[in-house]
């Protein structure tokens, strides 16, 4: 074990934090993480984009033919954990793209279709949504029912897809359909890469329970789109999804975030009072603060090993479900905590207590389900663990 | 011996949930959430048309003189129906003004609150947040002038329902320890201002004071002699609020069990998979168990001399039981249980909002002990 | 609501107070529940049976024309809280032949079979074992496979049966078996009454990690014994060995104990120190009695409530799986948190410091299994509660 | 930066498996549980042979010198198959030894406790039962007939294997402070009190001091200077404590995971419901982050000046993931579970009787908080 890094590491986490210092659109106010916020800064975001595309660090491990960075993995922890120290915006504008979509084109794209679409996801001229979830399939994707006909040298798309973030932003989605009825759940899926623009597509916004609407509803009748836009082979849908699953963004930005909510929390619990005593001194308020504490050191840490399972060129796989359990877990307790530690205006949606104690935690109260639900429940996560990890028999 | 309900409080229970159902299901409650009156008067006129508001009050000032119990049965009903009317919060104040008013007060404010003309609220909480003698700071004290009135100064926050409320009744402190002014909402010097909350079946505001005069027939009882009786109102209060929640609980559970009958992922019911029945089962043994514990309190406020034990199991078992219910309620569901749609989330916002309304578990689990001088 | 009591059944509880004054061998020395304490004291014991007995106290609601008492709920309500406020020991000498034999004899025995085989259980003069678990039938009892064949005018038997209690002790055993191979399930099963001394029937003592030994397995080798002693008709024995289950003793006297377990919690709160203070002002042994607390409350209340439905004369049925789940719960944590009471003394099982503090709680630490398991598993509790309450499909 | 196992480390991790499982399986373990022998001799020289007493000590006293994180991974497999030798509370006094001793003191006892020829044990608890500078409270004190030896008197608990030690290290007060103190077992006046635990698969016992001799030169360092040294060596022990609950959580989890892949129950493996397999799920995060939190606070005590919060961290979440695997794994496997010849009972004693050793989880919590200065 070693904690250490080499001084070339050391020499770029120094060269990081020069870059931060001068580009990081959050030294002043901070922009926050909802896309009302993002939208208002919009300029703002798109320098921050530029300045890193400029260092290559957008797609920091991409390939460097499409402007990529190329780098290495250690590298790329540092990045992110100064970035997020620093509180800085994530590692490029068109988040969809970066993390659901290049991977996917990197492995199967044509090259005509990486030279096409990766570059404007770095530069961030070109911003992707996924269509992946329907009504009737959730978390159990292999049930989607969402079709592509072959007509000629187009598919012609009908179905529907559903909490599509992103949706009004998006020039571009990655879809994932059903091309062959026929075959089994997995295969006879395609992905295809549709134009937002597209005739015959419905974009109808969901609310949800804190009043914003981060998702949609995309309604497909009758849509074409030609078959060179198909990523990957027909029948391979399934694969490709799965590479973008497997490259999801790294835990460790996560987990700094975590620690600056947790920072906040123990902040909140210095100033505000509960039965007349610093909240602070609660014992019930202590208990819960240390536990996730200690969760989220240990979700670190366990990021960490994951991390040297990649450099070493180990398989990692089903385990980063821990983190993921855990995090669902520390997301709903923080909100609960937050809007406790506020007592009576811990129900404040807005107002005069409110302002005073900041309603960041009723977001996080009302907010919770977008990340616990989004990347698979805590039951889907208990189960991949009982399978994959522990060898367990599936459900039925 | 018997603990169940009588026949009349059965047959209460089918009148409110009738009421819920006809008047006013979820699909209502949703349009009253969205109004800017905090309470819609035509529901409360045909609440009182049943004699809700009058249940417990006292027969000679037109109630019906029922007990605690009683209300109880309506509280449980509305809180399943999150039924956006201040029944319980009027109860609580009549409750208090017919114990420590003389009968001039009482004839004075509680027939008209009896039939639901003049609505009642308690106004306790301050910045101190505690539900406590010691949290009680805002000032009752003699006039600069010399005048024989008194001068209320000072702040009640998060006052349930008293942007609807026609009286006030003002938890205060004076040289003698702690009163109750009796003090109608539209009196010079009182300013209210509507909170905005996240669970939005409800109302609360702030009651800010001004040099508001009050004279001596305004006070409930004797000077500083009032606390007592408070605490004691304040404990009938919180066991009615546990009554909603075990309602809205109970309601949250039907709804997430309804739902794990038919949605259906991998080829199977969600209902099928233990990862969902039992935490289903583990819910409604909370509830249950809440259940228990309210109906029990309920009895013990109007026939114990000391009923704080059991008022602070009810509160504390039924705020978790609330809590977990409405945030199970929605993970059972998966995303569609946050959409805006769903009405998971409102026992969600339900269950979170008035967890630490009058009192906190972690505060009443406290009391649990030090109440037996543990 | 009314939870006073009429006069008339305040008189009996004088009655009883009266009784338990002069006749509680527990008055002095208490006797422990367990196997060892019981056969130290087996003259006391007796005569506590002897002195219920002559006031048709021992199978209280049981025919009066067999021995019982012929009485109702509330006056066995009032009896058992009162025996157990006074730390009395339980209703009866024969516990199994009460809990277990005695409804199924009463609904289903003939009348040779009545009296024969109920005065002995209210006079203590017999003793009574089960014999239902199997290996690989405990919680699914519907496929067990111990099996009785026809010979002549008498049953076969073959097999083995597991966790039985007082097998040592008992004279007879109630069985279930197989009688019918080709029936389904829950169909073909029988309920014979087998002496203890029949030839081919061998006792081997579980032991538990507790070191002791309160469990046998029991080994049939073509044990004989006449169809006169079967038990309701063949093919009947789950409706047999239902009844047994739906009339499980009460559980107010259940609750009461759990009461004197909680209030010597308490006192041992009060005595032991953690971290320099008395444990009763350590912030987390104060939250786990007052879940306690009031988790016990709940229990004696919800009891209350399904005694009232038995006295309104509704069904009551998987309702009590409420209770039997918490119960299971609060056995764990009661020896848990006695240990953790007692600091490093709470890993002694017997020993200096062990002596100071009672070693009670290490006992009930080693010893919750047997109720916890014993009762239906926590989990099959939830599949019941699930099922039969919320009406929830079942697991496959 | 490379947070695994060295290769080194692995193959000591292999060695100590491959000892556990030939040397000491679980049917041998048993055996040795109800031996009166404290340390079976012929278990404790393979040991040594293969160099683990030495493992961390310093080269120039015969030690490999080798850093604390490597003694975690023989711990974690130690834990694993609950190998009843003292090798952590050894060690741990050794590390003590090492950091406070002069040449002279390290030359008389590390070598030979290197070699497995001494045992070496750390008394520290007192009737206080405290880990903290205020729970010491045996004296060391002048002699009254003004000899230049100093007398101990008091009492130590649970001193862990004190009863196969060769070498005491004594936490006593003197007037200047904190001070440790070298003392042979055998020394006149020592009195050893084994306890009888729940957890057979160790030992420990009371020592009782009764005007024992010692001499300045047995004193390790200055007098009353003791202390800081000795939090941070128990801190160290702790971690190890730590990494054996890790490892017999892992056990367990192990264990209940294989019976429920084979027990059938209403026609299926159990490990089918999620009822089970959930359990097992939830019981493996909280391992993994245990082992986490274990493997950085190994390398911490060697490597930060402050490790405490991680210590802390590592204390806490190790003894709940062993408590709760080892009470599961009884109630996955159901009765069986619960029979003396079920190695599930094993696990749950140990996780039980290690949870409070060398600080409760709540303790080292609260500790998670105060060492941040909250």
């Amino acid at each position: 074990m070693n904690f250490t890094f080499s001084p070339e590491e050391e020499r770029f986490r120094s060269e990081v934090r020069v870059f931060l210092a001068e580009k990081n659109p959050n030294r002043g106010e901070k922009i926050g993480s909802d896309i009302e916020s993002s939208l208002a800064r919009l300029p703002q975001l798109l320098a921050w984009n530029q300045a890193l595309y400029d260092k290559h660090w957008v797609g920091f491990n991409w390939p460097q033919r499409y402007g990529g960075g190329g780098g290495g993995l250690i590298e790329q922890m540092i990045l992110k954990e100064e970035c997020a120290k620093d509180h800085a915006p994530i590692l490029g504008l068109s988040y969809m793209g970066l993390a659901w979509v290049g991977p996917g084109l990197i492995k199967y794209g044509t090259e005509e279709q990486k030279q096409r679409f990766i570059p404007p996801i770095l530069k961030a001229e070109e911003h992707w949504c996924t269509g992946y979830s329907e009504p009737g399939a959730g978390s159990d994707l292999a049930s989607l029912q969402c079709k592509a006909e072959r007509d000629g040298d187009h598919y012609v798309i009908n179905g529907q897809k559903i909490w599509t973030s992103l949706a009004s932003w998006a020039q571009w989605m990655i879809l994932l359909v059903r091309t062959d009825l026929s075959a089994p759940k997995h295969l006879g899926m395609s992905c295809l890469l549709v134009p937002m623009d597209a005739e015959g597509m419905e974009v109808r916004p969901i609310k949800v329970m804190s009043g914003e609407t981060p998702f949609a509803e995309i309604f497909f009748n009758d849509v074409r789109v030609p078959i060179e836009n198909r990523l990957g082979e027909e029948g391979q849908g399934w694969d490709v999804t799965k590479t973008a699953l497997a490259n999801e963004r790294s835990s460790i930005a996560e987990v700094t975030a975590l620690q600056h909510n947790l920072e906040d929390l123990k902040d909140l619990a210095r100033r505000c009072r509960i039965g007349g005593r610093a909240a602070i001194e609660d014992s019930s308020v202590r208990s819960r603060l240390a536990k996730l504490d200690c969760t989220i050191e240990a979700m670190r840490l366990s990021g960490l090993r994951f991390l040297t399972k990649q450099l070493r060129g180990e398989p990692i796989g089903a385990e980063t479900s821990v983190n993921k359990l855990l995090r669902a877990q520390v997301e709903v307790e923080m909100g609960r905590l937050g809007c406790d530690i506020e007592g009576s205006a811990g129900r404040l949606l807005k107002g005069p207590h409110g302002m005073d104690v900041g309603a960041k935690w009723q977001k996080h109260m009302l907010g919770w389900p977008t990340t616990v639900i989004g990347g698979g429940t805590p039951n889907i996560q208990k189960n991949v663990i009982a399978e994959r990890i522990l060898g367990l028999p599936h459900d039925v | 011996m018997d603990f169940g309900f009588t026949e009349e409080q059965a047959q209460l229970q089918s009148q409110v949930r009738r009421f819920v159902d006809s008047e006013c299901p979820l699909a209502r409650v949703r349009e009253l959430m969205a109004s800017s009156v905090p309470v819609d008067k035509g529901l409360w006129e045909k609440a009182a048309g049943l004699g809700w508001q009058a249940l417990t009050l006292p027969e000679e000032h037109g109630g019906l003189g029922l007990a605690w119990e009683d209300l109880v049965v309506i509280a449980e009903e509305a809180g399943r129906g999150l039924l956006p009317l201040p029944l319980v919060a009027d109860a609580a104040a009549a409750r208090l003004l017919a114990r420590l008013g003389n009968p001039q007060q009482c004839a004075r404010w509680l027939p008209a609150i009896a039939t639901g003309d003049s609505i009642a609220t308690i106004a306790m909480l301050e910045d101190a947040d505690v539900y406590e003698d010691r949290g009680v700071s805002l000032q009752a004290s003699a006039s600069a002038n010399g005048s024989a009135s008194l001068k209320l100064n000072g702040a009640k926050r998060f006052v349930p329902y008293a942007q609807a409320a026609d009286l006030l009744l003002v938890i205060a402190r004076e040289p003698e320890g702690v009163s109750v002014f009796a003090v109608p909402a539209d009196s010079p010097g009182v300013t209210i201002i509507p909170l905005v909350l996240v669970d939005a079946t409800q109302r609360e505001a702030d009651v800010v004071f001004n040099e508001v005069s009050v004279c001596d027939d305004q006070r409930l009882g004797r000077a500083g002699a009032a606390w007592a009786e408070v605490a004691r109102v304040l404990d009938a209060h919180a066991v009615a609020l546990s009554a909603e929640l075990v309602g809205a609980a109970d309601a949250a559970v039907m709804i997430a069990t309804e739902y794990a009958k038919v949605r259906k992922q991998f080829g199977h019911t969600i209902g099928r998979f233990q990862g969902v029945k039992h935490r289903l089962a583990e819910l409604h043994v909370g509830v249950e168990s809440a259940r228990s514990l309210v109906y029990y309190a309920g009895w013990a406020v109007d026939h114990l001399e000391d009923a704080r034990m059991h008022v602070s199991m009810a509160k504390s078992f039924a705020s978790m039981a609330a809590d977990e219910a409405g945030e199970d309620c929605i993970q059972i569901h998966g995303a569609i249980g946050y959409t805006w749609e769903c009405d998971a989330q409102l026992y969600y916002k339900r269950g979170r909002a008035s967890r630490n309304i009058l009192g906190s578990p972690e505060w009443h689990s406290e009391r649990v002990l030090s109440s037996q001088g543990l």
